[in-house]
């Protein structure tokens, strides 16, 4: 029987009120250990299964490196992989911070205007749909080699699924507190930050992990078209190198960023959404 | 100022000429006061930091101190040469290094105001490749066949085809990505190379492999290039001439070096660097260099024909640019005031250090 | 002229080509100061007609002016006190945090409320959620939402208060005790309470005048007086007039229901 | 006074309910006519300030070329645009639906386990951060040239938004609806069926038009890497080649694409969710 | 042994370390077919007690049993019928279609139900909802949600029916004529009603028992049976007995309040 709302389970609640801090914090503990545990649990099956598969039907390297070789090249030169780690991971969150905010600010502006959404989305969805990857070089030769056009770059890639969710966010209002504000006169703007913004949150979550990971990737294609450093740099390099194991490794690198950032995105939102259903 | 093809004619059949014996008098004190008097010149390297031949020069002459002997101020910075062309058009990079002379001729025919000053070698780096046991062994051959290339097929590898007599519309091209072992893995039969990388990799993972030279057929580009935006170059020819200069005396030492090279390379690379397909790439192409020199010309100069027929090259395989000229695209006459003879001319040594 | 004037309303509502009548040719007269109730079949448009008095809504026909003003005016100056029908309780604030959202949005209010406001922890003891202060919504009973609106708009110190069936959750003890605060507040402050009920003692007890709708269209029926002394005490509830009254507000809603 | 519900606007009203047929699709007509005419506004405005600024500032073309050039080039080669645009478009949709698909059912089965997400997620994470531009070329090599490839890089490309918001909308029910549904014992799947899909329709058109345009973009991008037909393919070329009005022309119908499918979604999403409080 | 029996129940929320006994030890015996109300101060449990009785929560302490079964076992049998406090109306469903909710998940019982079951559009007109059939739930006034949610219960012909405060945002006259549709579908389907309500009349009128609960912890406080003849007719209410009952029920709940 599936539980629905916030209860004791058996005998735990017959303890003190006061001694409760103790137990709390172990099964908070717990908890994190757990939310490490499982999914590190998850990557050991799936890279064993990955080694297999290449030790069964013998793949070529450059096809497919192993695991075992990713990362015993990631242990090796891990030095040689921290300042690039660094760069990137900086790039991708400060464009995630920028293109979030844009985002907000357009979605508050499409979000109380049909018309506005009607002259401004497509040209959004034009920003959104031209290729990173075309635009990529046009931004180096504009912005130079410094980390502004991957900033940029992040920016753009993490702006659009925030904006489009922002607007559903902020429009799927309650009626009732809707009206109940307009009762309070409440300004637009009131209605906004009281209303529409804590509302949209869930919205505005799912967004951050899309955005978070579209950031790394703006980050990345930026960095494989200009400069020398980076992830998305050793990617490249690596790649034509057919170094696939270094390749690789940067793979695991940057997903090793995006599960971080998506996971803080996650403690941020558990932070802020236990009010809502979907944290139960 | 242009060189012209005329000049360059009458030298070639005397080479010990005059027309460079101004240079020998130049003023190396009042030149190098000039020189850094300009401030800060940006160049920007064709392919990152590998060991292309020009690009591995600029590094060297600035691990050297090349450029500072001379008075310049250079920023060399890796990039890649599709950026490079366009960086140097707007100006915020005042010398740049292409991968072929189509680039700098298709940036010419985009309005991009640039010229040509310096090619490494009047041969063509880009080749067609495909496995030994293909049988493939001329372009009538690739009849049926799947090509590969990369981001664009190149405009000597599609007159090869041409001059070849093969039925275009019998070969399938497509694009692919950097991995050239899908000659094994995939249906692909032949993709586009450089000649001083891929082949060497094939190698390295133990195929046998065979190029489809353009050059063989007379198909004639040329690799190695330099250009200089136009305003820069009028504003200072000296500077202009002098980068080459460093650059030449850079690949004296380079030839000389090869090994010191890689390792200044891979510093500059902080480790995102291949020893070993850079110092083959470097090997190829510093010994496809020496036998494609210009007879009595020095090292890195060329003749307007050696342009007009890239330009051609490129009509040919129907790439639309508006039409340039020779002229516009290129100008040897900032190499050509390097030389005395076949002689760099340098600074003599009580001059500096 | 009284002080708030309804003249000829009428509301319709259109769904896929379908029309509903909420309201229809209404005529109201409200003196300020004053208890009215709105009684009357479900659906019969209450809530509407709360609605557009409160400036909530737009009507398509006929005027309505409150103090002299249009609803939106007074809206504007933070005049109503709103307790919907279904509790509006954010789910993100706890029940303490629910009663000052009339503060948080009241800064631009010419009006000076300051000597009407209520306490909100001093209000939400008083109606029985005292230790409930720091839950959230979802953590209540529906009883227990319903009793945070009322506190919070007795808080918020507005004249006009626009109560939409406020006690229907409650039960009878904890009604009469709202219901008691209610007459305190309203006598001392003297606001104006639009208010509507499906109980008619409610009704009756509370009112200086009753209305009552029929519905398919909405419209008002009759109106009562209720003609009880005031300050009203509970024995009043078993006088002879007390029960005339509600036998005759039965009688007139039985008839044109 | 903003309405907080559809309201007849005076007069019409008056009317009979029968003659209500005929104004009511001529104003879908208007509604239609308008909804093409303000984007186009926009997109009008828009290219003639790109115009001016080209003009002013006297920018060459290998920089940004001007939209005239791009136009023209457009009209006059547009015989050459037409299969590459049907190429990348079949693609894209048939990765949207593909990727959509797939999403759906891993938002279903994560959202139904905490410990699956926290299995799962960061797999899916991995795939997402994973640059579609380094393993384009892979997938080539494992699919070979055909539609294949590109199709599944769209796939995956819309994959990420539409799971992730399909978790957050699966689970944003409404207590008592559930609560009701449970008193019925409804099955998971029934559940599943007739709350959590309907009530996670905002969640899921929102996802679809980050969607659908991400899956345009990994369409292109497989077309980079592999093959010879599509507007990605276009557009490498042409980028080689620095042709730079052919280069944007082919950006040009990408986003015409994008918008074309983003505004597919809407027709779709404003047939399901007129009961939405965002539809108003 | 009864049809329902409760034994020692206990439920506790527990909230950021505050806790909240909503329930504590109560104990309950309900006979099959029998109409039993509850009633007791806002926030006392009686929703709780419903749900856990409908199987829809655990409780930590005390057995519970429905017809010999747990309640879960017999949610899975589709015995219950439940109205909640707050109609759960789905909001992309017309109203029609929200009461052909139960018909589409009621496949898999094993239980005959068709006899009990009602028609849907007629049960609609019967509580005046006929025109408002393709409407959808925002587009209804709060009274008629909440006859959608009795009507569905009613259209399911589940045996046992949960009712929380069911005609709470009626007026009284639709609360009598759903208060006799009630009890016609009580006696001609034998059904079993739980019936939370705050209505002390409406308890008396339609029970067997009235349980009285108080809060803080919620628990059962006393227990009246309504020995009133069957099938009761209007003119009960003017009855002595009934007005006792309504007295001394009156004073249970005062008492204990
Ligand atoms: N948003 C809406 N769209 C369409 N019809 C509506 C809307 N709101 C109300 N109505 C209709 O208007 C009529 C009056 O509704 P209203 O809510 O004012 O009733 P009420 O008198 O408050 O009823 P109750 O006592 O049940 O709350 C009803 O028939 C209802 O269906
Ligand atoms: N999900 C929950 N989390 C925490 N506390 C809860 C929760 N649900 C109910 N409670 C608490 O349990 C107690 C009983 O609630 P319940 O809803 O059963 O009351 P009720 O008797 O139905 O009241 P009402 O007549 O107001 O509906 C209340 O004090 C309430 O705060
Ligand atoms: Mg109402
Ligand atoms: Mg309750």
């Amino acid at each position: 029987m599936s539980q629905s709302v916030t209860e004791t389970n058996g005998g735990a609640v017959l303890s003190e009120g006061k001694k409760r801090t103790k137990p709390l914090s172990e099964s908070k503990l717990k908890g994190a250990a757990s939310s490490f545990l499982t999914p590190l649990i998850a990557f050991v099956a799936f890279f064993c299964l990955w080694e297999m598969i290449i030790r069964i039907f013998k793949i070529k390297m450059v096809i497919l490196p192993a695991p075992s070789g990713i990362f015993t090249e990631l242990l090796r030169n891990f030095s040689f992989y921290l300042p690039h780690i660094w760069t990137t991971f900086t790039e991708a969150i400060s464009g995630f911070f920028i293109g979030a905010l844009i985002a907000l600010i357009a979605g508050i502006l499409l979000s109380q205007s049909r018309l506005l959404e009607r002259v401004l989305l497509p040209l959004a969805v034009l920003a959104h749909v031209t290729p990173i990857v075309a635009i990529a070089p046009l931004f180096i030769v504009w912005f130079g080699f410094g980390a502004f056009p991957k900033i940029l770059l992040a920016a753009i890639s993490t702006f659009f699924p925030m904006m489009i969710n922002s607007i559903m966010g902020f429009r799927s209002i309650d009626e009732n507190n809707y009206e109940y504000l307009q009762s309070l006169h409440a300004s637009k703007f009131e209605i906004f930050i009281k209303l529409r913004l804590p509302n949209s949150l869930p919205y505005l979550f799912s967004a951050a992990r899309t955005g978070m990971s579209m950031g790394v990737i703006g980050a990345i294609v930026g960095e494989m078209y200009g400069g020398s450093e980076g992830l998305g740099n050793v990617l490249t390099v690596a790649a034509n190198y057919l170094q696939m194991e270094r390749m690789f490794a940067a793979i695991m690198l940057l997903a090793l960023i995006g599960i971080l950032l998506t996971n803080a995105v996650k403690v941020v939102e558990n932070r802020f959404l236990h009010w809502h259903s979907s944290s139960k | 100022a242009c060189g012209g093809g005329d000049t360059a004619q009458k030298s070639n059949a005397q080479p010990s000429t005059t027309s460079t014996s101004g240079t020998k008098d130049i003023n190396w004190e009042e030149r190098i006061a000039k020189n850094q008097s300009i401030g800060e010149i940006k160049t920007m390297t064709s392919f990152n930091y590998s060991a292309n031949i020009a690009n591995a020069n600029a590094w060297v002459a600035d691990e050297l101190g090349y450029f500072k002997e001379l008075g310049l101020n250079v920023k060399v910075m890796p990039g890649l040469s599709a950026d490079a062309m366009k960086m140097l058009a707007v100006g915020q990079l005042q010398m740049a290094h292409a991968g072929t002379a189509g680039e700098i001729i298709q940036s010419v025919g985009n309005g991009a105001e640039i010229k040509g000053v310096l090619a490494m070698a009047p041969v063509g780096l880009i080749a067609l490749m495909v496995l030994e046991d293909s049988g493939i062994k001329s372009v009538k051959d690739l009849e049926g066949k799947i090509i590969g290339y990369k981001g664009a097929m190149p405009a000597n590898i599609s007159a090869m085809l041409k001059k070849g007599g093969a039925d275009l519309s019998k070969i399938r091209q497509v694009s692919v990505g950097f991995d050239p072992t899908i000659l094994k893995t995939t249906e692909v039969s032949a993709i586009t190379v450089f000649k001083s990388n891929e082949p060497y990799q094939m190698e390295k993972l133990g195929y046998k492999v065979r190029l489809l030279d353009p050059q063989d057929s007379g198909v004639q580009t040329s690799f190695g290039i330099v250009g200089a935006n136009n305003e820069f170059a009028a504003k200072h020819p000296e500077a202009v001439e002098d980068y080459i200069r460093a650059l030449l005396k850079a690949h004296e030492w380079i030839v000389q070096h090869p090994d010191e090279t890689i390792k200044i390379l891979d510093k500059r690379a902080s480790g995102n660097f291949n020893t070993d397909i850079e110092t083959n790439r470097l090997k190829v192409e510093t010994s496809l260099i020496d036998p494609a020199k210009v007879p009595g010309k020095g090292l890195g100069w060329f003749s307007k024909e050696q342009w007009q027929s890239e330009i051609d090259i490129l009509k040919d395989s129907g790439i639309s640019i508006k039409p340039v000229t020779a002229d516009q695209v290129a100008n040897n006459s900032y190499v050509s005031k390097v030389y005395d003879g076949d002689k760099l001319i340098w600074p003599e040594q009580g001059t500096k250090k | 002229m009284s002080y708030i004037n309804v003249e000829n309303l009428s509301k319709r509502f259109v769904r896929r080509g379908q029309l509903t009548e909420a309201l229809s040719e209404v005529n109201l007269e409200i003196e300020q100061g004053s208890f009215v109730s709105f009684i009357g079949p479900s659906g019969c448009g209450k809530s509407t007609l709360l609605r557009i008095i409160g400036g909530l809504m737009g009507a398509e026909e006929g005027g309505i002016t409150v103090g002299s003003r249009s609803p939106s005016e007074m809206q504007s100056d933070k005049q109503f006190g709103f307790v919907p029908q279904s509790p509006a309780l954010f789910p993100w604030r706890t029940v303490l945090q629910n009663m000052n959202i009339p503060f948080e949005v009241n800064r631009k209010s010419t009006t000076d409320l300051s000597d009407a406001k209520g306490d909100p922890i001093e209000l939400l003891h008083s109606v029985g959620l005292g230790d409930f202060m720091h839950a959230y919504p979802k953590e209540l009973s529906g009883g227990m939402k319903q009793r945070v609106g009322i506190a919070r708009a007795f808080a918020s110190g507005a004249p006009i208060l626009l109560m939409d069936e406020p006690f229907s959750a409650l039960d009878e003890i904890t009604r009469e005790l709202l219901m008691h605060q209610l007459m305190k507040i309203w006598e001392q402050h003297k606001k104006t309470v639009i208010f509507v009920t499906h109980n008619i003692q409610e009704a009756v007890y509370l009112s200086d005048k009753v209305v009552i709708m029929s519905s398919r269209p909405g419209r008002i029926t009759s109106e009562v007086h209720i003609d009880l002394p005031r300050p009203r005490v509970e024995s009043v509830i078993e006088s002879p007039e007390f029960y005339n009254y509600v036998g005759q507000l039965r009688e007139l809603l039985r008839e044109r229901w």
